[in-house]
């Protein structure tokens, strides 16, 4: 926390306004409905959670709930901090937790970070109790994800579709005004409970271009870019009025078989597949040496991650795996991919790699929407996806992507239907205990990289370029950042 | 009058022709694409002999670790984003730039030719009818509505050729109109009639031939148009799928590398608008060859 | 032919246009002569280079392809072919007007009829205040049998005889010495002719201008002129009074056209036209241009040009045979 | 001898127009026998051309019929009308725009031959050999059988399109000013090829032209039009000598002859030639009459037969 | 000429139903979700399925096309799927700013061609003619946003005088944040317009009244401004209306680049994204105002050229064109 009185913003020799940007624009203000990245590097600083997590450490720290107990398994008891107001001047109670986190539940964008809550019972005007309907180990680590942010109940009731336009929350930055595809613009919170933040003014500025956001940041009219475009971030590196943050993500990219269709159902093609990818070559070259070779679907940053170390390339013996498998010629493929240039990239990469071997790929890039759902249909043969482990907690992703009831739309597109894994991941998932966790998810990690239902390509970096003068700027894996400590110096 | 007397045994074509010749700018256009024609017949050729052998191992090969490396001897061109050589792409893509163009033009004039002279030639309700459907199409932007329509079916070469072709059909329909209902109040359509000409002899042997040359100069142009076009749907990533070479997406996917070798987005840019220019002029030059007024 | 009454004297004039198929000889050597008040008719058939000799008297033959080649015009004793641009525009609807034959497109369909006279009147007397010009434009009007409440109205609002009038107006608004006018009732009915042509012969003796009406009518030459010029593939082939022209044709081409006209006043079973058609005027033959239609073409006639033989005080004639006439006669 | 080939009976065209419905030709009768011709003069607009074609049903009628050849050829099907073609056929004003610039002369000539089914495409020697036997018959030399028309001049392309009519033999051709777009000296050569042809093959001409002293020379009979209707049919020479409708004086007293010595009186009229789109009742030319009264306000005026063969359609007479 | 509004205001109300028609019926054609577009894909399947009904997406296509055009009678373009915000004020939202780029880049298109096109067609054949002929080929050859890429590069990046992105704010924050786009906008367009001033104004110089103009002694330059460019410009004012009306919705690839907050970008991530309703809506709004635009057009035709304007005002002249057409 800062000093309570003072607001930084007005010591001189730094700006009143952050200039940030990024590459797609706010799709809801309202924390229960906008859940894309670019929605919640804004929302994010309007509104807060229960608990946080700390960007450094990944660590549970308190946020609204000043500390909390677990009282069972199944049931968690948080103490709300005392003399908290919305930016509308309204209090925060009890009230407005359980208002917000059923709300949240009832959200159909959102619901499944927090529907493992049973129930919230409001004990008194500063405590609620979270009972969960099976223990269910990443209980806190979801409710520090700002979908679960604690809204003013009486403003909401009024207008149940207020937020969308008009965010009130309890957050360091106050809404000022949206001009959709262009700003966002905040405005210090001056009773934040950890004091005003440092710079008055806050701007979300939407470029879709990639390279016109290095270029704004390079003429410095933004301060900070999140997401900077592969190619340029040597540019940003070398250019000495700019700093360049980078952090391993969240995000693991990796191939999906489908494990319904021939010949991918045959786990020697797979794993020959797997050792055809030269993913560090991908790495050094593709993603300009950003990020690292993948060996999980879960980033080394999550909780749970257990390294089995990375495929070894080799194409020969990939070979050998295929003529063995009863492939001697290869065959035909189509690997899916959204219309997304960097993904499209490793695609084009992989695709490569694969003809070595003889594998012909073809590469087929379909717009998101119809990305998704033909994917979640089985129509593919492999598909490229990314996963946020949003989380930080390895079930988020194992239980999703792996697990046999998760099959289609929730995110199993590899359509894997393993005992051992399943077994695995409700072990990890229903378990409070760290040490029961850390030994299922060693296990599972070991029995997925035999299964090899995906191939994990790259964990990537999350990149940010900041103008010099800007202080106080810490990089979040999760890819989305508080910028109430950040001033730019003038 | 020995030379007046061969003059006399000019076909209207040769005439054309000996028009067009004089138009030096025109006649480079048309050489530029006689030879960019030459370019990818030949390379579907050594596709054909050598069971895609150059293609696969230069064209599509990748070499990652020398990406995005200048001009050199070896590689006249530079190699791009994932180590392909460009100058191998660039020659390879000819094909399928021009080709796409002129085959989703020739889809929309054809279409466009039928719809259009129905509705001249017809005129009243089924004019109307016809005409009110164009004005339809006319009225979304073209951009757009072969954006959706990429959208919608997916984006594979059938889908953009059929986006791209549907969003021409108002021009050729109206430019094709245009020309029959001045050509149909002509006399020598009213002498076929006392004839006794049905009107299918009439729209194809009087009508169309007759109208033909602006839609061969708007057919030019449009192929020109198009090309752009499917730049553009590259551009907003619903063109031509990797890996296989076409200048629009070389251009679009060396977009973001614009700034670490001026020869990855040059090269194609320069490709596209130097085949449209040659178009373009051999349009223009067309159209003064053709225009009869211009003739003294 | 006294000196002091003569108003314009083309000499040897020689205009080409130098097109992409080859050179046009549209006018080749001619001269001519016109007095102050006279009208001279220039008869022709297509191509003969009527537009081109009226054009080139106020120089402006569209350039390129347009040249001339050779030759003098002396206009009040200037040679106009040698005078600058400014000048040359000082005596264009000033002291030479043109009418040009199409009314239907001789007049700019976007700007009104009072506006296209005043634009004359405002050219070239630049001392008259606004109001003046306007009743100088206005009165033009009238003399042209139009009320002048109509002169904010537009060409298409007006019929084809209506706008040959108005045109004739801008002729005539600043009292030119010369009018030349090109084929100025072709486009128009008979009825409609015989009005106009009227007017102008009337307005033309009533201000003293001298015309060179061009036409292909002999007959509109019969009831209008004192004059008449035969013009064939660019050289004046006979000149002379109507009666020299109408009575005592000399030149075959001349009996030629006056054979081919079907007559309303006597009866004629046939027609007895000229054989053959115009020569292509970039491939002219290289003796008397008419030669090759010609019955009675000689070798000699297709060797060298025939000079101009003066058959009377005010007839000249450029074949031999006027030549063998002279003699005789 | 005078057999009639064509009766013309009460023959109406009239075109809607946004303007009001437009009579271009409103109540014309009039009979034409065979080997004759008929000259039809009027202003440009008075609905001369709009005849010829609705007598070729190239305009269906709006009201009226027409008889050729004794057959009611307004009552035929478009199938039976294909077959009667042959018989009518017609020539146009404006030699190049009835050409089809691309075709060649021999082309054209033969499209005719082929459409009715006269040669078939097996035939070509036979077709080959009666297109330059026709383009002898009109003075076109056979080097130009490969030309096409816009290499040709006027008069040759004049010549082209009466060799195509000619190739169907026809018994009666509507001449649509086959020759007002020529310079004289053609003008005459292609006037004594059609009388030529007409002597030959004992055809039929309705000659229609501004032109009068070309009408006088060709016709037997003339039909002076005024604003679609026509107000004097008479023998040429009567019609000459006697014009008895003010407008047809008018007419014959404006044309310029050719002679110096030659003195008319004209009768100059005002106005011009209006547009015939919802006529008042009454007679047409009412308005530009010098000796108009309030009888020619009130109704139509019908023709009259004044002398044989001369009708008038005005109230003086 | 009132009249003649109303009657060509309703001619646009079938061919607006065909439009809805059509980019309905193309854009239910995605085979992608909705439903999983805007959860995500990290949605479960229940809520899928949910927000599935929630949208009506279990009704057959007409129903909902019907629905659809009842509430669009009604006033009502319906809510976007990505934002849940109402269509017609985000599309009315961005609408000026397409607007502005629009006139923006026509503007340098006029400035541009119009001149250049003059000269070139009365210097015909000359080397400023070929040389701007060959100019303005090459501006219509240029992918633009190819040529949006290499002007940011140099005059925002390498020289910085101007902004890369975004709308400025303020009068000259604005202007100068307009420069680049208007002028990657305009470029293609001028280059049209270069060739349509060249063959138009090549076409009245040829015309009769031009030398009867000559012929009065009046001056070239009065020659030029007052007969050849009134008449010139006719057919230009219908090639730039035309043009206009698809740069409003062809500005996509222009907005994208300069980050342009305008309605060619909101389509864009519509389409993508399979925001039925907001493409409908954006898409519905641009053919109203492309029609629109046209009339306008038609009407300024009616100020230029007296002939239409009479024609409109419903006198005589029954001109035999008039009557086919
Ligand atoms: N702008 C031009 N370019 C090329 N040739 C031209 C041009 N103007 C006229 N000519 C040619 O010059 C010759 C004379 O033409 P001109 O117009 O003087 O004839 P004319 O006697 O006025 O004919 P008409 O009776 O048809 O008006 C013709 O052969 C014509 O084709
Ligand atoms: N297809 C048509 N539709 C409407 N009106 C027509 C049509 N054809 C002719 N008209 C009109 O009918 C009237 C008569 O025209 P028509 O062509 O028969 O006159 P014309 O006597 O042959 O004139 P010209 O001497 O100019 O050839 C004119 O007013 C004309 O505008
Ligand atoms: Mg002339
Ligand atoms: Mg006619």
């Amino acid at each position: 926390g800062g000093s309570s009185e003072s607001s930084t913003a007005a010591v001189t020799g730094y700006k009143d306004t952050i200039t940030v940007g990024q590459g797609a624009d706010v799709t809801s203000f309202d924390p229960h409905i906008g859940k894309e990245t670019p929605a919640v590097a804004v929302t994010n600083h309007i509104f807060d959670t229960l608990v946080d997590t700390n960007p450094a450490t990944g660590e549970v720290i308190p946020q609204i709930a000043e500390k909390w107990e677990v009282v069972s398994p199944t049931s968690y008891r948080f103490f709300i901090r005392k003399g908290l107001t919305f930016h509308n001047g309204e209090a925060l109670d009890a009230d407005d937790v359980k208002f917000s986190l059923d709300r949240a539940i009832a959200s159909a964008s959102v619901s499944y970070i927090v529907d493992f809550i049973k129930e919230v019972k409001i004990e008194d005007q500063y405590t609620v109790l979270v009972t969960t309907k099976a223990p269910y180990g990443p209980t806190l680590r979801n409710l520090a994800v700002p979908f679960a942010a604690i809204v003013p109940k009486d403003y909401v009731s009024a207008n149940p579709d207020i937020l969308k336009t008009k965010p009130v929350g309890t957050g360091p930055y106050k809404f000022v005004s949206w001009t959709q595809n262009d700003n966002a613009k905040l405005e210090a919170f001056d009773q934040y409970y950890k004091g005003a933040p440092q710079t008055k003014n806050l701007i979300v500025k939407v470029i879709p271009e990639a390279s016109q956001r290095t270029i704004a940041l390079e003429t410095g009219e933004l301060d900070i870019v999140y997401d900077i475009l592969v190619s340029d971030l040597k540019r940003v590196r070398e250019n000495k009025n700019l700093t360049l943050l980078e952090a391993p993500s969240l995000t693991c990219f990796y191939i999906s078989f489908n494990t319904r269709k021939a010949p991918f159902d045959n786990q020697l093609v797979r794993q020959a597949i797997n050792m055809a990818i030269d993913r560090q070559l991908l790495v050094d070259t593709v993603n300009s040496g950003t990020g690292s070779a993948a060996d999980e679907i879960i980033a080394p940053a999550v909780y749970g991650y257990y390294s089995t170390g990375v495929w070894e390339y080799n194409p020969t013996k990939a070979k050998a795996m295929l003529a063995q498998a009863g492939y001697p010629n290869g065959f035909n493929a189509t690997l899916w991919v959204n219309n997304n240039q960097s993904r499209v990239e490793m695609c084009q990469a992989i695709q490569e790699m694969l003809r070595e071997i003889g594998i012909t790929v073809k590469v087929e890039v379909m717009e998101f929407g119809t990305f998704i759902s033909r994917t979640t249909a089985g129509e593919h043969d492999m598909g490229y996806f990314g996963w946020v482990t949003s989380t930080k907690d390895a079930d988020y992703s194992y239980y999703s992507l792996e697990h046999s009831s998760q099959q289609g739309a929730p995110g199993n597109r590899s359509f894997i239907a393993d005992p051992e894994v399943d077994r695995l991941v409700m072990l990890g998932r229903t378990s409070a205990d760290t040490k029961v966790r850390d030994a299922a998810y060693k296990d599972l990690a070991i029995r997925l990289k035999e299964v090899a239902n995906n191939a994990p390509i790259i964990y990537t970096a999350i990149t940010a370029g900041a103008n010099k003068k800007t202080e106080g700027f810490v990089l979040d894996p999760i890819g989305y950042h508080r910028l109430e400590t950040v001033k730019v110096a003038k | 009058m020995k030379t007046s007397e061969v003059k006399k045994q000019r076909t209207l074509a040769s005439e054309t022709w000996r028009r067009f010749r004089k138009n030096k700018l025109a006649l480079t256009g048309m050489i530029v694409l006689v030879s960019l024609v030459l370019i990818a017949l030949s390379t579907i050729v050594i596709d054909l002999v050598t069971d895609n052998a150059i293609y696969n191992n230069y064209v599509i090969k990748q070499n990652l670790r020398l990406r995005l490396q200048g001009p050199s001897k070896a590689h006249i061109f530079g190699l791009d984003e994932f180590g392909r050589d460009i100058f191998m792409r660039m020659v390879w893509a000819v094909r399928y730039s021009l080709f796409m163009g002129t085959i989703a033009i020739a889809l929309s004039t054809t279409v466009g030719v039928i719809l259009g002279s129905i509705a001249g030639y017809y005129g009243k309700v089924t004019d109307n009818v016809i005409m009110r459907f164009m004005d339809v199409l006319l009225a979304i932007p073209s951009m757009l509505l072969a954006t959706a329509i990429v959208a919608a079916l997916g984006t594979s070469l059938t889908n953009v050729l059929i986006a791209i072709a549907i969003s021409y059909v108002p021009t050729f329909a109206r430019t094709v109109r245009a020309s029959v209902l001045t050509i149909k109040d002509q006399e020598f359509i009213e002498a076929a009639r006392a004839m006794g000409a049905s009107d299918f002899r009439i729209i194809f042997k009087y009508i169309l031939p007759n109208s033909m040359a602006p839609l061969i100069v708007q057919a030019t142009l449009g192929v020109a148009g198009a090309i752009l076009s499917i730049a553009g749907l590259s551009f907003l990533g619903l063109g031509i799928q990797p890996p296989t070479p076409e200048w629009g997406s070389m251009l679009s996917s060396a977009r973001s590398y614009i700034r670490e070798g001026w020869h990855i987005t040059v090269i194609p840019g320069l490709g596209i608008m130097i085949t449209i220019l040659a178009l373009n002029v051999m349009g223009d030059g067309l159209r003064d060859a053709l225009d009869p007024r211009l003739k003294n | 032919m006294s000196k002091t009454e003569e108003l314009i004297r083309i000499e040897d004039l020689t205009v080409h246009y130098e097109t992409d198929d080859g050179i046009v000889n549209a006018l080749n050597d001619v001269s001519l002569s016109m007095l102050k008040g006279e009208t001279l008719g220039l008869v022709g058939e297509t191509g003969a280079g009527k537009t081109t000799l009226a054009r080139s008297i106020l120089r402006l033959i569209p350039s390129p392809p347009g040249v001339i080649k050779s030759g003098k015009i002396f206009f009040e004793d200037k040679d106009l072919l040698s005078l600058s641009e400014n000048q040359m525009r000082a005596i264009r609807g000033n002291s030479i007007s043109m009418i040009f034959q199409d009314p239907m497109t001789s007049l700019n369909p976007v700007m009104s009829v009072g506006d296209q006279i005043m634009e004359v009147v405002e050219a070239h007397n630049k001392n008259l205040s606004k109001e003046e010009m306007e009743k100088q434009a206005l009165s033009m009007l009238e003399m042209v049998g139009i009320p002048s409440s109509r002169s904010h109205e537009y060409p298409h609002q007006f019929s084809g005889g209506m706008k040959q009038r108005v045109i004739i107006a801008i002729a005539l608004a600043c009292n030119p010495t010369l009018l030349i006018a090109d084929e100025p009732t072709t486009a128009l009915d008979v009825t409609i002719q015989a009005q106009v042509l009227d007017m102008i012969t009337a307005l033309k003796n009533r201000l003293n201008t001298a015309m060179l009406l061009i036409t292909h009518d002999l007959g509109v030459v019969a009831q209008n002129c004192d004059r008449v010029a035969i013009i064939y593939a660019g050289q004046v082939i006979e000149l002379g009074t109507l009666q020299d022209i109408f009575k005592r044709p000399t030149h075959p081409y001349t009996k030629g056209l006056l054979g081919s006209i079907p007559s309303l006043t006597k009866e004629v079973k046939r027609l007895s036209p000229i054989k053959g058609m115009m020569p292509d005027p970039t491939d002219l033959p290289a003796g008397c241009k008419f030669a090759p239609r010609c019955q009675f073409a000689t070798e000699v006639c297709k060797q060298a040009v025939p000079p101009s033989y003066q058959v009377s005080a005010t007839h000249q004639v450029r074949c031999i045979l006027a030549n063998v006439e002279v003699q005789n006669g | 001898m005078a057999e009639p080939l064509l009766k013309v009976e009460h023959l109406k065209k009239y075109f809607h127009t946004n303007h009001g419905t437009l009579h271009a030709v409103d109540d014309v009768s009039f009979t034409l026998n065979k080997g004759e011709t008929l000259g039809v003069v009027g202003e440009s607009g008075c609905g001369k051309s709009t005849l010829g074609r609705t007598i070729l049903r190239l305009h269906e009628p709006t009201d009226g019929k027409v008889f050729f050849d004794g057959k009611e050829i307004t009552a035929l099907t478009k199938h039976e009308m294909k077959e009667i073609r042959r018989d009518m056929q017609i020539i146009f004003q404006d030699p190049f725009a009835s050409l089809n610039p691309r075709m060649t002369v021999s082309e054209t000539i033969a499209e005719s031959l082929l459409i009715q089914r006269l040669y078939t495409r097996k035939q070509a020697v036979q077709l080959r050999k009666r297109v330059v036997e026709l383009m002898d018959f009109v003075g076109l030399s056979a080097r130009l059988v490969n030309s096409y028309p816009h290499e040709l001049d006027g008069g040759r392309r004049q010549r082209i399109g009466i060799a195509r009519t000619l190739a169907l033999d026809p018994k009666f051709i509507v001449c649509d000013e086959p020759v007002s777009a020529l310079d004289v000296s053609i003008q005459a050569q292609i006037l004594n090829l059609m009388q030529d042809l007409q002597d030959e093959f004992g055809l039929t001409y309705l000659f229609i032209t501004h032109d009068l002293s070309v009408v006088k020379h060709l016709s037997n009979t003339i039909a002076v039009m005024y604003l679609g209707q026509v107000v004097e049919h008479a023998p040429s020479r009567s019609l000459f000598e006697k014009p008895l409708h003010p407008y047809t004086q008018a007419l014959l007293s404006a044309i310029p002859v050719p002679d110096p010595d030659y003195e008319v009186d004209r009768v100059l009229l005002h106005g011009e030639l209006t547009s015939p789109v919802n006529p008042v009742p009454g007679c047409r030319f009412a308005k530009r009459c010098p000796y108009v009264s309030d009888a020619c306000r009130k109704a139509d005026i019908p023709l009259k037969e004044v002398e044989p063969g001369h009708f008038v359609a005005c109230v003086l007479v | 000429m009132g009249k003649y509004i109303v009657r060509r205001l309703l001619m646009m109300i079938p061919v607006l139903l065909g439009v809805t028609f059509i980019v309905f019926f193309i854009m239910s054609l995605t085979p992608g979700d909705p439903a999983a577009i805007i959860l995500g894909d990290q949605a479960s399947a229940e809520s899928l399925a949910l927000k599935r009904i929630e949208l009506g997406l279990d009704k057959p296509l007409l129903f909902r096309y019907a629905t659809y055009m009842g509430n669009l009678f009604r006033g009502d373009l319906g809510t976007s799927y990505r934002n849940q915000l109402s269509v017609a004020e985000q599309v009315w939202d961005k609408f000026p700013n397409t607007a502005l780029l629009a006139i923006a880049g026509i503007l340098v298109a006029l400035m541009i061609g119009i001149p250049v096109g003059i000269l070139s067609a009365k210097k015909q054949y000359t080397f400023m003619d070929n040389s701007s002929m060959v100019l303005s080929l090459i501006g219509v050859s240029m992918p633009n946003f190819w040529l949006g890429l290499l002007l940011s590069l140099l005059f925002a990046l390498k020289l910085g005088w101007l902004p890369s992105q975004g709308m400025g704010s303020g009068f000259w924050g604005l202007l100068r944040s307009l420069i680049l786009p208007a002028i990657t906008l305009g470029t293609g367009v001028a280059a049209t317009v270069v060739r349509m001033t060249r063959s138009s104004m090549l076409e009245v110089i040829r015309q009769d009244y031009i030398s009867t103009a000559r012929a009065k002694g009046i001056t070239e330059k009065q020659v030029t401004n007052k007969h050849m460019l009134k008449n010139a410009l006719i057919p230009i004012v219908t090639a730039v209306g035309l043009q206009f009306g698809h740069l409003l919705g062809g500005a996509m690839l222009t907005e994208t680049i300069f980050s342009w907050p305008g309605l060619g970008r909101l389509m864009v991530d519509s389409i993508t994204s399979k925001d039925i309703p907001m493409v409908l809506g954006a898409v519905i709004f641009m053919a109203v105002m492309f029609s629109f635009v046209n009339l306008l057009v038609d009407i300024l035709y009616a100020f230029l050229d007296p002939r239409i304007k009479s024609q409109y005002k419903g006198k005589k002249a029954a001109s035999k064109r008039e009557v086919t057409v």
